[in-house]
């Protein structure tokens, strides 16, 4: 019950930030100079024809009133039309974000499947060679520029080696399964269609390296670094003197108190490999939200850009919350 | 006399830090017998923690290592047990308590969750005959209502609760000695007055020995049969607890218990002048001397072996010579 | 005249600092990097803008150690000259949101109730938005320039800054020296000036420490994106951006480039967690 | 004596724990719950009790670091529970505090110079390099050598820390200090030092002394009188003879019986009470006490005892009393 | 893939399916083999031509004064469902999408009025007498879409919504499946009534990096790969499984100089601009030969080129003279460009050299596309760099669109040149039909405006098309640039 009341109280909060965030995209968006009316009706169109897309788009109309004219649909759950095509944006986001969200989850699977045994491994073997060898692997990963790394690993694994596929979600001659949840991998085991199933997670390997490859640097250290701040604690000397095994005492004594720090980090780096999915969507032909804000920044089509800044700042939102639940869970000293 | 139960020869104990070495213990030497609570006491930083945790090997290194002696347990040398005999060892036959009773428990797993691991890594139990063996011990020290305390968290417990649990997780597998670093430091008087009377219940009723680290003279003088004084990573003087207190020996040991305020009320206290000497660059000879008001020119340069006094009183110190004359 | 305390603390730091090898490996990148940077027009072989399209995509070799560009400019030279670009990108963007991160996470740390939750809250918007969106679109609004680029870069990175010094004041105000202080009569200005900002420092350096490799690869990305550094300014980030289009064939061009940022990011990193530790007074009484 | 210098009076201070929209009812827990004590001139009175007894917050409350609920403090004739802006500041010239954490009560960041002159410099008293002369000579007080000027705290021992703490304390010349348990971070032969500079102190300047500690030989080693909390509320007070030969209240005593006495040839059994210090949130009605009073009675559990004057200057809140005098 | 299935590799998705709505490339690739038109592109030999033949129209005739135009529709012609496509058809369509007013209404906004004389007849009406009609006929925005969608409008969008997302043509294609930033699938229809389309499916699948597309390419994954980067060409000539076609276009680069801009106003310093361009180290070292320079501003291979107009070549001298002549020296401008094409970032610098040996000092300034947009409309700028390629096959969209000074900012002139001279000339030309009547005009106009230098002339681009070598049929239409015959294309 006290953790309804807290889930209620977190969800009550996030509304001045999303109102904030509204705002703020509100205000950036608009000030890049630009006419969205002239980009829907193409760049050869007369005047008069730019004017009357203007009026009927309410482009013409004050920025207070055209923000609180927004709010107003908001609020019935419309996030407005595209400018560009016509449609509604929820139903834009409905098609890309899916491919995001999977290509992050997966990317996230990996960072952590890789990134937490690496930083234990670093912090148990402090300032030794494989604390070393961890810690220059993951910030090499940080500091590689993303579509460098997604075009030597296209080169090698799909042209070179051919062991796996090339971009896109599926193989170019292959249809998707049918949308269930958006994701392929779900949506594959859902239809019991193995052989897509394959298929769909061979196209998930590469990009889903790339993109945690970056973030792999900062779930290490943070692994470590709390890792080793954890096996400084005196209940880890207790647990030692107690004659627990080194392995229970690193894998379940401090592992457990580690992944405190680890999993906020972990939250935060999911809103980031959200919003950082674009170079990596864009090489592997990734058809997700990336290629989606960027072509809306580009016809300046405000109703796209704020759809998708809302929906990314709601996840980012909704990721932390769902970090502050699992906290608690993981920390019984969290008192709500 | 038979043997001691726990005799550390000449240890030696140094940690690398960016000014230097510190030897922090420098061939100290103790004894503890069957059945005693040895009480080790000394100022901050002499090397006490150090001293308990080498018996049991958990000094963490790196930074720390152990340069020399030997800790005869039962007999064998623990320095040169394999590291699982010596896992073994530790929680069974050799366990401990720490100061912080705050942080000695995991915060993140229930007190049952913790104790029961304690009682399965040394021996075969099941799940419900190793919550037995806990309430059983969590009685007996005391704790009412044991099975709650068993599903608690340790945040949801009081100090003197979380001592008490510390208490009887040391305990729970019957170990013949006890490390006992400052246990009741951080804990009220009146709560601090129940923990000793329980150590001393069981020490009493289980046979057990106790080694117990502190630096209240109060305490020890309640508690203890014999106590060690230690300055600067040495053992200085060893006695039982009446002679400490009223025959003390070493300058320093006399120095401290001087300084003990409410002896006699008002007036001035004894101060011992100067500081503790810095463990990277101890002073050659006794380690007391620049201290010591009766230092000679021996004291400088030659350091004191440990002589015995009288039978039980044991002292390093230039002052006295094989036959304890001053 | 005893040397000021200040240098007696720093000579400390560089002497536990020269026994830790990670910090000495990543001092050594970072100086190196500060070094040609400084020295671009000793060691530079060609003018890093001049164009000479007879010699364009030529491999490395002799004449041109890392290759030509598409427009016949050395890359060696232009990595080199871009060096000052980045690197001053990345201190002119750790300055500015570290100093404005500090200020402000000091603030809000300090006063703690409902400019705590106010200041954090605004921390939160601008930190759910997804950080590259925000630089893009600040930079697209404001007009691409490097100072732009700049100031979007550091715009996006204040909230690290600011969340690391509010969790740091709001341990240090409940120091006893501040209320020592506070006893003494001192009002807050001065105690966020005298207590709080100086012990949130350490930790502050560090983060700046770390996240200087990102301001650099944050600044590249919207280079890479043509929110940057202006041609033929040789940036980093920009050079990388152009060499993408080659990447198959002439490899050379964003490689060299992609290999100083990769050095001079992990120079920062190494030496940051080096420096992380070597700041922790545990370690260092 | 030469007269009152600090008198305190129904002081009370209670702090929100959680509560707000959603949470049900806020809580408070009284830290401080009508303490009245007063102080001379010159004097040290003695506070003591187990931790979380609100002895930190009555000092605080003294200094103004917090803002009391209710009550005053009179300091040199002034209620400076409503002082405010450059009275507040003159005030304060006069109220000092020493910290129990020889640690933390020094900026790590700040030269031993810049320290001990912090309070000169905020007050005003002192400018450039009067500042420097004024911290020399106040560390000279305290035994410790110009050279420290410019240290840093982390270069001192924790009986160099609190040294230096003192001397930031009476740089500025107060009538009063506050020493929350200056010593007990500190080893005996380390406290003794202490100890005994503060008696010297004293003795030279006239300063008073709050002196807060929860050890009962070190108070009664340094004050003429004694106060004794238990849960926000003083129980009893009385010179510090008085207290230990005939303590008033339950409380005191099994208090004294707690104390090891460093004596082994008086051996006793020191398990008098049982169970912790409950916690201030949910004070039991009647005697705040009588959970855990070896001698409690039926009236205890519900009516709230009196103040009972025992002698000239030895008061016992507690019911036992109140029945031997009104039978 | 399949020999039945071609799959071509696309830079960019589909905005709509709207022929009505769309006025990009791109969606007209998908839209255009979905739909009829009333007249269309011939081929010859397998060459792609400029003039029109009929389609959904059998034959046609305009009266004396151009102003009338009768249109005999082909009997037998029917959408999916099945509804003939006859009179009423083409002309809801082409009410249809001048209703909606976006940028196709402008290409027949000549129209005035529309009646169908019978069933299968329409006469068509316009405002004036108007040259290109014809030809405006053939694009994207005329495609003849079944009347019976007005049932599927919602409110009074005139069934955009469902057309967005949907065709209802009578194509030679339909669209079986459209998976956002994916792929669209493009299905042949047994019983379409010209010739039977040889393949039977075709995908496009939207990959926006080049690397990517042509590593697809060279795997055989796709067919036909668009938009490679043009460093990239040299490296997939070598490969024998791909074949990389050149076609001459119609796109080409230029520069717009703001001739309203006070350091810009003298025409000596354009002409001075116009001479200080490296022309040949451009095409030859940035475009690596994919390109002519341009003579005139109708590009070659569009009816009214002129081989022999003045044309403008590298001569530092005699810029430098002009500069000096005109008191410009120390000039300082400023080049705006976006991101748009590959290949302006380089040209940019090399002009930014190239200006530099005159003593003009060039800054550049990248920005995005629809900051570039608005700045140009605005005649916000100095200098910009600019592609142009017509949509339909007729110099009225070079040079009306370019030089009426009605026209200036984003529309067409974005020099805002202003010559009375030129005006008259293009307006008359617009009006007339007669082709040489027209060229005439035309001619004369150019020589004017090349001594006025409004823009400098770059170039005229070559398509480069790779495809894989078993890929047989394809046709280039400079119309069409970036569409395909996909009715004609067949896999060995
Ligand atoms: N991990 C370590 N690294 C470096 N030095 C250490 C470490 N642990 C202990 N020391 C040093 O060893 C010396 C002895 O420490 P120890 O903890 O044994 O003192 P102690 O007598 O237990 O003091 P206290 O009464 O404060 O507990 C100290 O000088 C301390 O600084
Ligand atoms: N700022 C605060 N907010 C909430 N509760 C507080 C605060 N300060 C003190 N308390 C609570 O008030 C009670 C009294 O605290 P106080 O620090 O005065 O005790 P103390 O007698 O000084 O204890 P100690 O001996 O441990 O220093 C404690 O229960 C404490 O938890
Ligand atoms: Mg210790
Ligand atoms: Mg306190
Ligand atoms: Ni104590």
């Amino acid at each position: 019950m006290r953790i309804l009341a807290y889930i209620i109280k977190r969800v009550l909060a996030a509304i001045p930030v999303l109102i904030g965030v509204s705002v703020l995209t509100f205000i950036i968006s608009h000030a890049i100079p630009g006419d969205p009316a002239r980009i829907i009706v193409g760049p050869k169109a007369s005047k008069e024809a730019v004017e009357t897309i203007r009026r009927e788009h309410g482009l013409d109309r004050p920025l207070p009133v055209q923000y609180v004219r927004y709010m107003k649909g908001l609020v019935q759950g419309d996030l407005g039309q595209s400018i560009r095509n016509h449609r509604p944006v929820t139903k834009d986001l409905a098609d890309f974000f899916p491919a995001t969200l999977e290509l992050t989850l997966a990317s996230l699977v990996l960072c952590l499947a890789v990134g937490i045994p690496l930083g234990i491994l670093a912090a148990v073997r402090r300032n030794r060679l494989a604390d070393h060898v961890a810690r220059v692997f993951s910030v090499i990963g940080v500091s590689t520029p993303v579509f460098w790394l997604g075009l030597m690993l296209l080169l090698l694994f799909y042209r070179n080696l051919g062991w796996l596929p090339g971009s896109g979600r599926v193989d170019i001659t292959s249809s998707p399964p049918a949308a269930v949840t958006g994701l392929y991998v779900i949506d594959a085991v859902l239809a019991r269609d193995w052989a897509l199933l394959r298929e769909v997670l061979s196209h998930l390997i590469l990009p889903a390296f790339c993109l945690s490859y970056v973030y792999l640097a900062v779930i290490t250290r943070i692994v470590r670094s709390s890792m080793i701040a954890v096996l400084g604690q005196d209940y880890i000397t207790t647990a030692k003197a107690n004659g627990l095994s080194t392995a229970r005492v690193i894998f379940k004594h401090a592992f457990k108190n580690s992944l405190i720090p680890t999993v906020t980090i972990a939250g935060l780096s999911l809103g980031e490999l959200l919003g950082g999915a674009i170079l990596t969507e864009t090489i592997f032909a990734w058809p997700g939200m990336g290629k989606y804000v960027v072509d809306s920044i580009n016809s300046l089509d405000f109703p796209a850009i704020m759809g998708f800044t809302l929906l990314a700042s709601t996840a980012y939102v909704v990721i932390n919350l769902a970090v502050d639940v699992l906290y608690a869970f993981l920390n019984p000293r969290i008192r709500y | 006399m038979s043997a001691p139960l726990l005799d550390i020869r000449d240890l030696s104990v140094s940690f690398r830090t960016y000014q230097g070495r510190a030897h922090v213990l420098d061939r100290a030497c103790l004894t503890v017998n069957r059945g005693e609570v040895m009480g080790l006491v000394g100022e901050t930083g002499c090397g006490k923690s150090v001293l308990s945790r080498a018996v049991l090997r958990i000094i963490p290194s790196p930074p720390g290592s152990i340069d020399g002696g030997e800790i005869l347990f039962e007999g064998r040398d623990l320095l040169t047990l394999p590291r699982t005999d010596m896992r073994r060892l530790r929680g069974e036959r050799i366990s401990m308590i720490f100061q912080e009773p705050m942080n000695s428990l995991n915060p993140v797993f229930t007190v049952g969750n913790q104790m029961r691991e304690v009682v399965r890594a040394h021996r075969k139990a099941s799940r419900s005959e190793a919550t037995d063996a806990c309430l059983e011990m969590l009685a007996a020290v005391r704790l009412p209502e044991p099975g709650s305390v068993l599903r608690a968290y340790p945040h949801e417990l009081s100090g003197g609760m979380r001592q008490r649990v510390m208490i009887a997780m040391a305990l729970i597998c019957n170990p013949s000695l006890l490390l006992a670093d400052e246990p009741t430091t951080a804990l009220d008087v009146t709560v601090q007055g129940q923990i000793l009377a329980i150590l001393a219940e069981l020490a009493e009723r289980q046979g057990l020995s106790i080694l117990f680290v502190t630096h209240d003279m109060g305490v020890v003088a309640q508690l203890c049969n014999r106590v060690a004084v230690m300055y600067a990573g040495q053992v200085v003087e060893v006695a039982d607890v009446q002679s400490i207190f009223a025959r003390p020996a070493h300058p320093y040991t006399r120095g401290l218990i001087a300084s003990i305020p409410g002896r006699s009320s008002g007036g001035e206290l004894y101060a011992i002048p100067g500081s503790v000497p810095n463990p990277i660059d101890p002073p050659p000879g006794c380690r007391f001397h620049d201290r010591c008001l009766k230092a000679t020119g021996d004291c400088r340069n030659v350091a004191p072996e440990m002589i015995r006094v009288v039978p039980d009183h044991s002292v390093a110190c230039h002052l006295f010579n094989q036959d304890g004359l001053s | 005249m005893a040397a000021h305390p200040i240098f007696r603390e720093l000579k400390l730091t560089l002497r536990i600092l020269s026994h830790n090898p990670s910090a000495v490996i990543g001092g050594a990148v970072i100086a190196a990097m500060v070094l040609l940077a400084v020295a671009a027009p000793l060691v530079a072989p060609y003018d890093p803008v001049k164009l000479s399209l007879g010699e364009r995509l030529m491999p490395p070799g002799a004449a041109h150690f890392f290759g030509t560009d598409e427009l016949g400019r050395d890359i060696f030279s232009r990595v080199i000259y871009g060096a000052r670009i980045s690197l001053s990108i990345g201190l002119l963007v750790i300055t500015v949101a570290g100093v404005t991160g500090a200020l402000i996470g000091a603030t809000s740390g300090y006063f703690g109730g409902k400019i705590d939750n106010a200041i954090m809250r605004l921390m939160d918007v601008i930190l759910s938005f997804p950080s590259l969106i925000l630089a893009l679109a600040l930079a697209a609004a404001m007009g691409p320039s490097l100072v732009n680029a700049i100031l979007a870069t550091a715009f996006v990175m204040i909230p690290k800054f600011a969340r690391l010094v509010r969790g740091e004041a709001l341990v240090v105000r409940e120091m006893p020296y501040v209320a020592a202080s506070r006893v003494a009569g001192a009002g807050h200005g001065f105690i966020i000036r005298r207590h709080i900002l100086p012990n949130c420092l350490n930790s502050a350096i560090v983060l700046a420490t770390l996240t200087l490799g990102d301001a650099i690869l944050i600044a590249a990305s919207l280079s890479f994106i043509g929110l940057g550094a202006q041609p033929p300014t040789p940036e980093w980030g920009a050079m990388i951006a152009s060499g993408r289009k080659f990447l198959m064939d002439q490899w050379w061009y964003a490689t060299f480039p992609g290999l100083f940022i990769l050095a001079t990011v992990i120079g920062f990193n190494i030496f940051g967690d080096a420096l992380r530790d070597v700041l922790d007074p545990r370690i260092r009484r | 004596m030469s007269g009152e210098l600090l008198r305190v009076e129904n002081l009370c201070k209670a702090f929100p724990l959680g509560g707000g929209f959603l949470e049900g009812k806020k809580r408070w827990l009284k830290a401080v719950d009508r303490v009245s004590l007063h102080l001379e001139k010159g004097e040290t009175l003695g506070l003591v009790g187990e931790s979380g007894s609100g002895k930190s917050t009555v000092g605080n409350l003294i200094l103004r670091l917090l803002d009391a609920d209710s009550g005053s403090v009179r300091f040199e004739g002034v209620d400076v529970t409503r002082l405010k802006g450059a009275e507040l500041t003159r005030a304060r010239a006069r109220m000092q505090v020493v910290f129990q954490d020889p640690q933390s009560s020094l900026d790590p960041r700040m030269t031993v110079g810049n320290i001990v002159s912090l309070p000169l410099k905020i007050l005003g008293l002192a400018k450039g390099g009067e500042l420097r002369e004024r911290a020399a000579a106040s560390l000279a007080e305290v035994g410790l050598g110009p050279e420290c000027l410019d240290r840093y705290p982390h270069e001192f021992s924790g009986g160099q820390r609190q040294r230096i703490g003192l001397a930031r304390a009476l740089v500025a010349d107060p009538a009063f200090v506050v020493m929350d348990e200056p010593t007990s971070a500190l080893d005996v032969s380390v406290q003794a030092q202490i100890l005994n500079l503060m008696g010297d102190l004293q003795a030279r300047r006239g300063h008073a002394y709050l002196f807060i500690s929860h050890d009962l030989t070190v108070v009664r080693h340094v004050s003429r009188r004694i106060a004794v909390m238990y849960l926000g509320a003083i129980v009893e007070t009385a010179p510090t003879e008085k207290l230990f030969e005939t303590p008033g209240h339950p409380y005191t005593r099994a208090l004294l019986a707690s104390v090891p006495v460093p004596d082994p040839a008086q051996r006793r059994n020191l398990a008098r009470l049982t169970g912790d210090v409950p916690s201030p949130v949910d004070l039991p009605p009647g005697c705040r006490f009588h959970p855990r009073c070896p001698e409690a009675m039926p009236c205890c559990a519900s009516v709230e005892p009196p103040r009972v004057e025992l002698s000239p200057g030895h008061m016992a809140v507690c019911h036992l009393h109140n029945q031997r005098n009104t039978p | 893939a399949d020999k039945d299935t071609l799959v071509v590799a696309v830079s960019s998705d589909i905005h709509t399916l709207d022929p009505g709505v769309s006025s990009d490339n791109y969606d007209w690739r998908q839209i255009y083999p979905c739909y009829d038109r009333l007249v269309k592109y011939k081929v010859e030999n397998g060459v792609g031509l400029t003039e029109v033949e009929p389609m959904a129209a059998e034959s046609w005739a305009v009266s004396e004064d151009g102003l009338k135009w009768t249109f005999k529709i082909r009997k037998g012609i029917a959408f999916d469902d099945g509804t003939p496509l006859n009179a009423e058809a083409v002309r809801f369509s082409l009410d249809r999408t001048m209703a909606i007013g976006k940028g196709p209404a402008d290409n027949i906004s000549a129209i005035a009025s529309m009646t169908a004389l019978d069933e299968y007849t329409l006469e068509i009406t316009l405002k004036n007498p108007y040259g290109p009609f014809l030809q405006t006929l053939a694009t994207d925005g005329a495609s003849i879409v079944n009347p019976k969608v007005a049932a599927k409008a919602v409110g009074d969008d005139k069934a955009q919504a469902f057309l967005a997302e949907n065709v209802d043509g009578s194509g030679p294609f339909r669209i079986a499946e459209w998976t956002r930033g994916q792929r669209c699938v493009l299905e042949a229809k047994e019983n379409y009534w010209g010739d039977k389309p040889k393949l039977k499916k075709v995908i496009i699948r939207f990959m926006s990096e080049s690397a990517d597309r042509r590593m697809a390419l060279e795997q055989g994954d796709v067919d036909i790969a668009e938009n490679i980067l043009i460093d990239q060409i040299p490296a997939l000539e070598k490969n024998k499984d791909v074949v990389v076609n050149r076609f001459p276009s119609q796109m080409v680069e230029y520069v717009y100089v703001n001739c309203q801009n006070e350091k810009l106003k003298n025409p000596a310093v354009r002409q001075a601009l116009s001479y200080a361009v490296d022309y040949k180290g451009i095409i030859d070292h940035v475009l690596q030969g994919n390109g002519v320079q341009m003579r005139g501003p109708i590009p070659d291979g569009m009816w009214g080129h002129r081989k022999d107009v003045f044309q403008y070549t590298l001569d530092a001298a005699k810029a430098k003279e002009l500069l000096k002549s005109a008191g410009a020296e120390n000039l300082e401008l400023t080049l705006i460009y976006s991101e748009r094409r590959a290949t302006w970032e380089q040209i940019a610098l090399v002009m930014q050299a190239n200006l530099a040996d005159i003593g003009v000092k060039l800054n550049l300034e990248l920005m995005a596309n629809p900051t570039l947009r608005d700045k140009i409309d605005k005649g916000d700028f100095e200098l910009c760099l600019g592609a142009w390629s017509p949509d339909f096959a007729d110099p009225y969209m070079f040079m009306n669109f370019w030089f009426d000074s009605a026209k200036q900012g984003l529309p067409g002139n974005r020099s805002f040149y202003t010559n009375e001279k030129v005006d008259e000339l293009v307006r008359k030309a617009e009006t007339l039909s007669d082709v040489e009547e027209r060229k005439k005009l035309y001619s004369e106009a150019q020589d004017i405006i090349m001594q006025d230098a409004p823009y400098i002339f770059l170039y005229q681009i070559q398509t480069i098309v790779p495809l894989r070598a078993n890929v047989q049929g394809y046709v280039f239409n400079p119309m069409l640039e970036s569409m395909y015959n996909f009715e004609s294309i067949s896999k060995k």
